[in-house]
């Protein structure tokens, strides 16, 4: 027997997939293992970004919200897989604006701080 | 391709995204922390895009489309407009949050209890961080029929709002049968639009730099939902960068203002120290010409600029940055005292600045200058107001009280530049105008300052 | 069908169990995660310790080095479920030496920083 | 109890760990960090012991054992002791990791690679931090016998040793059969105990500080890696803090010292710079008394001391806060210049001379102090040596050439405290000591200390 969870692996199973009973390992679920990167890139967050002088707050401003524009990852995947037309038109629609966050954002912020650099 | 590729992919593209923001911290490295974070989100979106076999057509569209629009805005936007760019954008990715869950929601058919809570989650706060933004949008480009909305008993209807919201998601995580969950997510998603609404209509024009780093960092917060809802960890990571990013630049410009964030959010502005009358204040008055502000600019050894919004609103910054070069050229020493919340976005000045070309050096934060500026001889204060407001130094019923200043009353000679006796964002008059040592300018900033450069030159 | 993973579980199942086939989903499998989330850690350890002064390096060096008797936890589960006598011994002297460990070392960086604290 | 609620408390726990560390970044907040990350432990501790129905006797036997013994350890030892008494908790710590992985296997069936891969680097880190711990700390115990020990070929056994214990995970890895998978893995971990030693043996006792952080840093690792194997994410976050931990301080040294980590490790020194004859160097060496620097001190305005590993040796920290007392006492300004890597380890004259009661403003960094040491009337320097010699500016081919220094040879009259002329660690003269303004007084620490004091007194 197992005395503690002994693989990678966790046994909870897709209750669409018929409802395995594998009780006998209590490893972490995904969703826990999620919530635990979460809080530890708050953290981070929090640590990197104490760091960052006002002068280039602007920038962190642009530049963070660009990287907000994340959901296009989730948005291709409802574009390209959605079967059925509304999934797909949302996820269209999401990528649309998504990338626009992106591409307007990391390029709005490259600009601002080619300002900044001009003097160095 | 190998899940698991996908997978380091992922955290690649993460690193890249904590890097990057590293690199904000000097701006040296600032230009290629913005690359790394930009790579970042290039390598997931390559990867997500190998990953699976997708349907390209719809996703190249979006893309494209995407890019062009994004590109057209970034090339065109002025630096003065970059916080109503900001909110744009902002709202933007918010609401692509909301469509991501919606349409994984569309098609899925059992869902976990977890999932189904971070799907209304990602809902809600996407929507309100859509509608939200637009509004901070619209304050921002100064559509007037938006500051004429009034929400009768404002608090009530949000606390509503929000509790509608909360039920119907538990009603959703319970319920049972696909249409209903679509339903109700549909019904969050709409009571959160009008919520993002409610809740930003009401603040006042200058508040909204706080309310859009809020909204920034919702938007983080969507996108890390939409991460659980997905068990994507790329997704949970930079939206929880971008939520404490959000945060953190919520409560830097607060503390800067010495309010609270509920007072920025809730509260009204001006409603004490209305006792000091604007006509008693500004008796004693004298006001100024160009060249008599050449000539003391000519004899001075150290001068110092104090920029506000109304620099950015004049477009000054070229001709001051002019001035600057004209005054070093004549050995005087010139500085740029920078108040964190000067203009309408942290950081604001400085960017301004350094569009025209002043060197990094030259721009001093407010705690280092203050301690020297009874070392000063001529301090020219140009479209700042409140930032400079001895009135939070004096009087603890005015509304900026206890705000920080910069010191300026304390140099030798003070020179106002604005087009009126107007008050700043506070609404409250300025001692500082009638003060004995200062002069006031009254004129649009950049003209001012070029009649300055040419009097200057006239000698 | 899910066109993502659409749930919080992992489809991978202990080969012990009988391998069933769940190629329909693949999210990360919590090896990954685990991989994830200690990176992510990394990043806030440089983070802090590069803020940490020099007056308190000695401190750090006997603090950190009791967090590293976390083993302790492992050892506790070895030592009270293994079966068999073999895991249960090893357990037991591993669970002794890591409190020493453990106890040792917040002690004595207590009393250290009891002496930095007191001109205060 | 509900294992998602194991989940949050070992989540809790971690969190706890990382505000601990963050605690230590102030003085002030340091004892409530250190606290924070008790509690972290504690939690963990409990958690797991509520967590699932074990077997108690045994556990509790092992917590009450090892919680007296680390106690008395910690309540015993004196402060000049610390590197040791950290080499000896960390072995016990990689010693703790690898026998729970060896413990895991042995009652395990079936395992999956990545498990395995786990298993082997917990049990070979864990192996190569005990035995190379309790070397260090027979080295800092300074055991003559261990230094006589030579390995031949030394770089080679190590490689040897390293290309073993990877071809045996490989094959662990590979192999089929839980036997063999139980012989390969103490296999692993007995080559691994020997590299541990083969890699310190051979390396100064003076270098050990750099030794011990490594290998703090490989603890940290072990507990990773047991993390991933048990499937723990408390473990893997407590370890990978404690292994950033322990690089990051091996670096500062590094840096501090100016040598790469390489040369450490494997390098010899004291090769260069030979060319140094120690009786040319000495040919003018002035000898002083206690009560001729007595007379120098009552006449300073501002002296300086710089304490090295001698004030360790000697134990005169609580003599030289007495000294300082006492011309504090007579308006003179006093202050302790550290040098990062004094001592024999990092923040060892800080700990040294805060147990001495010696206030934290008058500790100041090399950094700090060394552009004002020109305006210093008396430097004593304390048993101090390598890091104030000036051949580290002067001297290219000096094996601490390039090394940051303490610039007393600018202040005007320098105290040189030690028993001989003998070369500190680098061994290597000190052109300091024949220096026009140098005056050596030749005596045991804390008993010339003292002496001053004394002739202070009589005066
Ligand atoms: N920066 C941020 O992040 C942030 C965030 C939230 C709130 N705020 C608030 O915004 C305010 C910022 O203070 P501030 O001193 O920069 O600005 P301010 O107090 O709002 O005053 C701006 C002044 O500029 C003058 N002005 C406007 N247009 C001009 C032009 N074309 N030429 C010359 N002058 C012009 C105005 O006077 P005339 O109309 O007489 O010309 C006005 O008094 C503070 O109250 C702060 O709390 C800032
Ligand atoms: N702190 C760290 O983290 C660390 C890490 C790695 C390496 N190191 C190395 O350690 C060295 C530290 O430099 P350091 O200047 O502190 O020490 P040092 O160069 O090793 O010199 C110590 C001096 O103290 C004297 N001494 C010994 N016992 C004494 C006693 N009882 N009373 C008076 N004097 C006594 C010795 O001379 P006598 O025998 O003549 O008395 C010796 O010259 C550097 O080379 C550094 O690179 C430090």
């Amino acid at each position: 027997m197992h005395f503690l969870l002994a693989d990678a692996t966790v046994a909870k199973v897709v209750e669409a997939s018929g409802g395995l009973d594998t009780t006998m390992l209590s490893g972490p679920d995904t969703a826990m293992l999620l919530l635990t990167i979460f809080v530890l890139a708050v953290f981070i967050g929090v640590e990197v970004i104490t760091k960052i002088p006002p002068t280039l707050h602007t920038p962190l401003m642009s530049g963070s919200n660009a990287i907000s524009g994340i959901a296009v990852v989730g948005a291709v995947l409802a574009a390209g897989t959605g079967d059925g037309m509304i999934p797909k038109v949302l996820g269209c629609i999401a990528v649309t604006l998504a990338t626009i966050n992106v591409v307007g954002g990391f390029m709005v912020t490259h600009r601002m701080l080619g300002m900044f650099r001009r003097k160095d | 391709m190998d899940p698991r590729l996908v997978q380091l992919a992922y955290l690649l593209s993460a690193v890249l995204f904590i890097l990057g923001l590293k690199g904000l911290t000097r701006p040296r490295s600032a230009v290629r922390g913005n690359l790394l974070g930009a790579c970042g989100l290039l390598v997931a979106v390559v990867v997500t895009l190998f990953g699976a076999g997708l349907d390209y057509r719809l996703i190249v569209g979006g893309l494209v489309v995407g890019s062009v629009i994004g590109a057209i805005f970034a090339i065109r936007v002025q630096m003065t407009e970059m916080p109503q760019l900001v909110a744009l954008f902002n709202g933007f990715g918010g609401a692509a949050s909301t469509l991501v869950a919606g349409a994984n929601l569309a098609q899925t058919e059992t869902f976990g209890r977890d999932m189904l809570v971070a799907t209304a989650l990602s809902g809600m706060i996407g929507a309100v961080t859509f509608s939200g933004s637009l509004i901070a949008w619209g304050k921002l480009k100064e559509f007037r029929r938006l500051d004429k909305i009034r929400i009768p008993a404002q608090q009530i209807v949000n606390g509503l709002l929000v509790l509608a919201c909360l039920g119907l998601t538990v009603a959703m995580v319970n319920g049972d049968g696909s249409t209903w969950t679509v339903v109700a997510y549909w019904l969050i998603s709409s009571l959160a639009l009008v919520l993002g609404v409610t809740l930003v209509v009401s603040i006042g024009g200058a508040d909204m730099p706080v309310v859009i780093a809020l909204l920034n960092s919702y938007s983080g917060l969507a996108a890390a939902a939409t991460g659980f809802v997905l068990s994507n960890t790329v997704l949970i990571i930079s939206g929880s960068l971008v939520g404490a990013s959000g945060l953190l630049l919520t409560r830097i410009m607060c503390v800067a203002m010495n309010r609270s964030l509920f007072n920025v959010l809730f509260g009204k502005m001006g409603s004490g120290g209305s006792t000091l009358n604007a006509d008693d204040v500004y008796a004693n008055v004298k006001s100024t010409s160009a060249e008599e502000v050449a000539m003391l600019l000519e004899v001075a050894n150290r001068v110092v600029i104090v920029p506000g919004y109304g620099m950015a609103v004049a477009q000054a910054q070229h001709a001051v940055s002019d001035l600057r070069k004209q005054l070093v050229a004549r050995q005087i020493e010139v500085d740029f005292a920078i108040h964190p919340v000067a203009g309408r976005m942290p950081g604001h000045m400085n960017v301004l600045l350094a569009e025209a070309d002043v060197p990094y050096e030259a721009l001093r934060e407010m705690d280092d200058i203050n301690p020297t500026m009874e070392q000063v001889d001529v301090t020219i204060v140009l479209g700042a107001n409140d930032v400079v407001n001895p009135l939070a130094r004096t009087d603890p019923d005015s509304p900026i009280a206890g705000m920080p200043i910069i010191d300026v009353d304390r140099s030798r000679t003070i020179i106002v530049v604005k087009r009126s006796l107007s008050p700043g964002f506070a609404g409250i008059p300025n001692p500082l105008f009638a003060a004995e040592n200062s002069l006031m300018l009254f004129a649009d900033g950049r003209q001012a300052i070029q009649d300055i450069i040419g009097a200057l030159d006239a000698n």
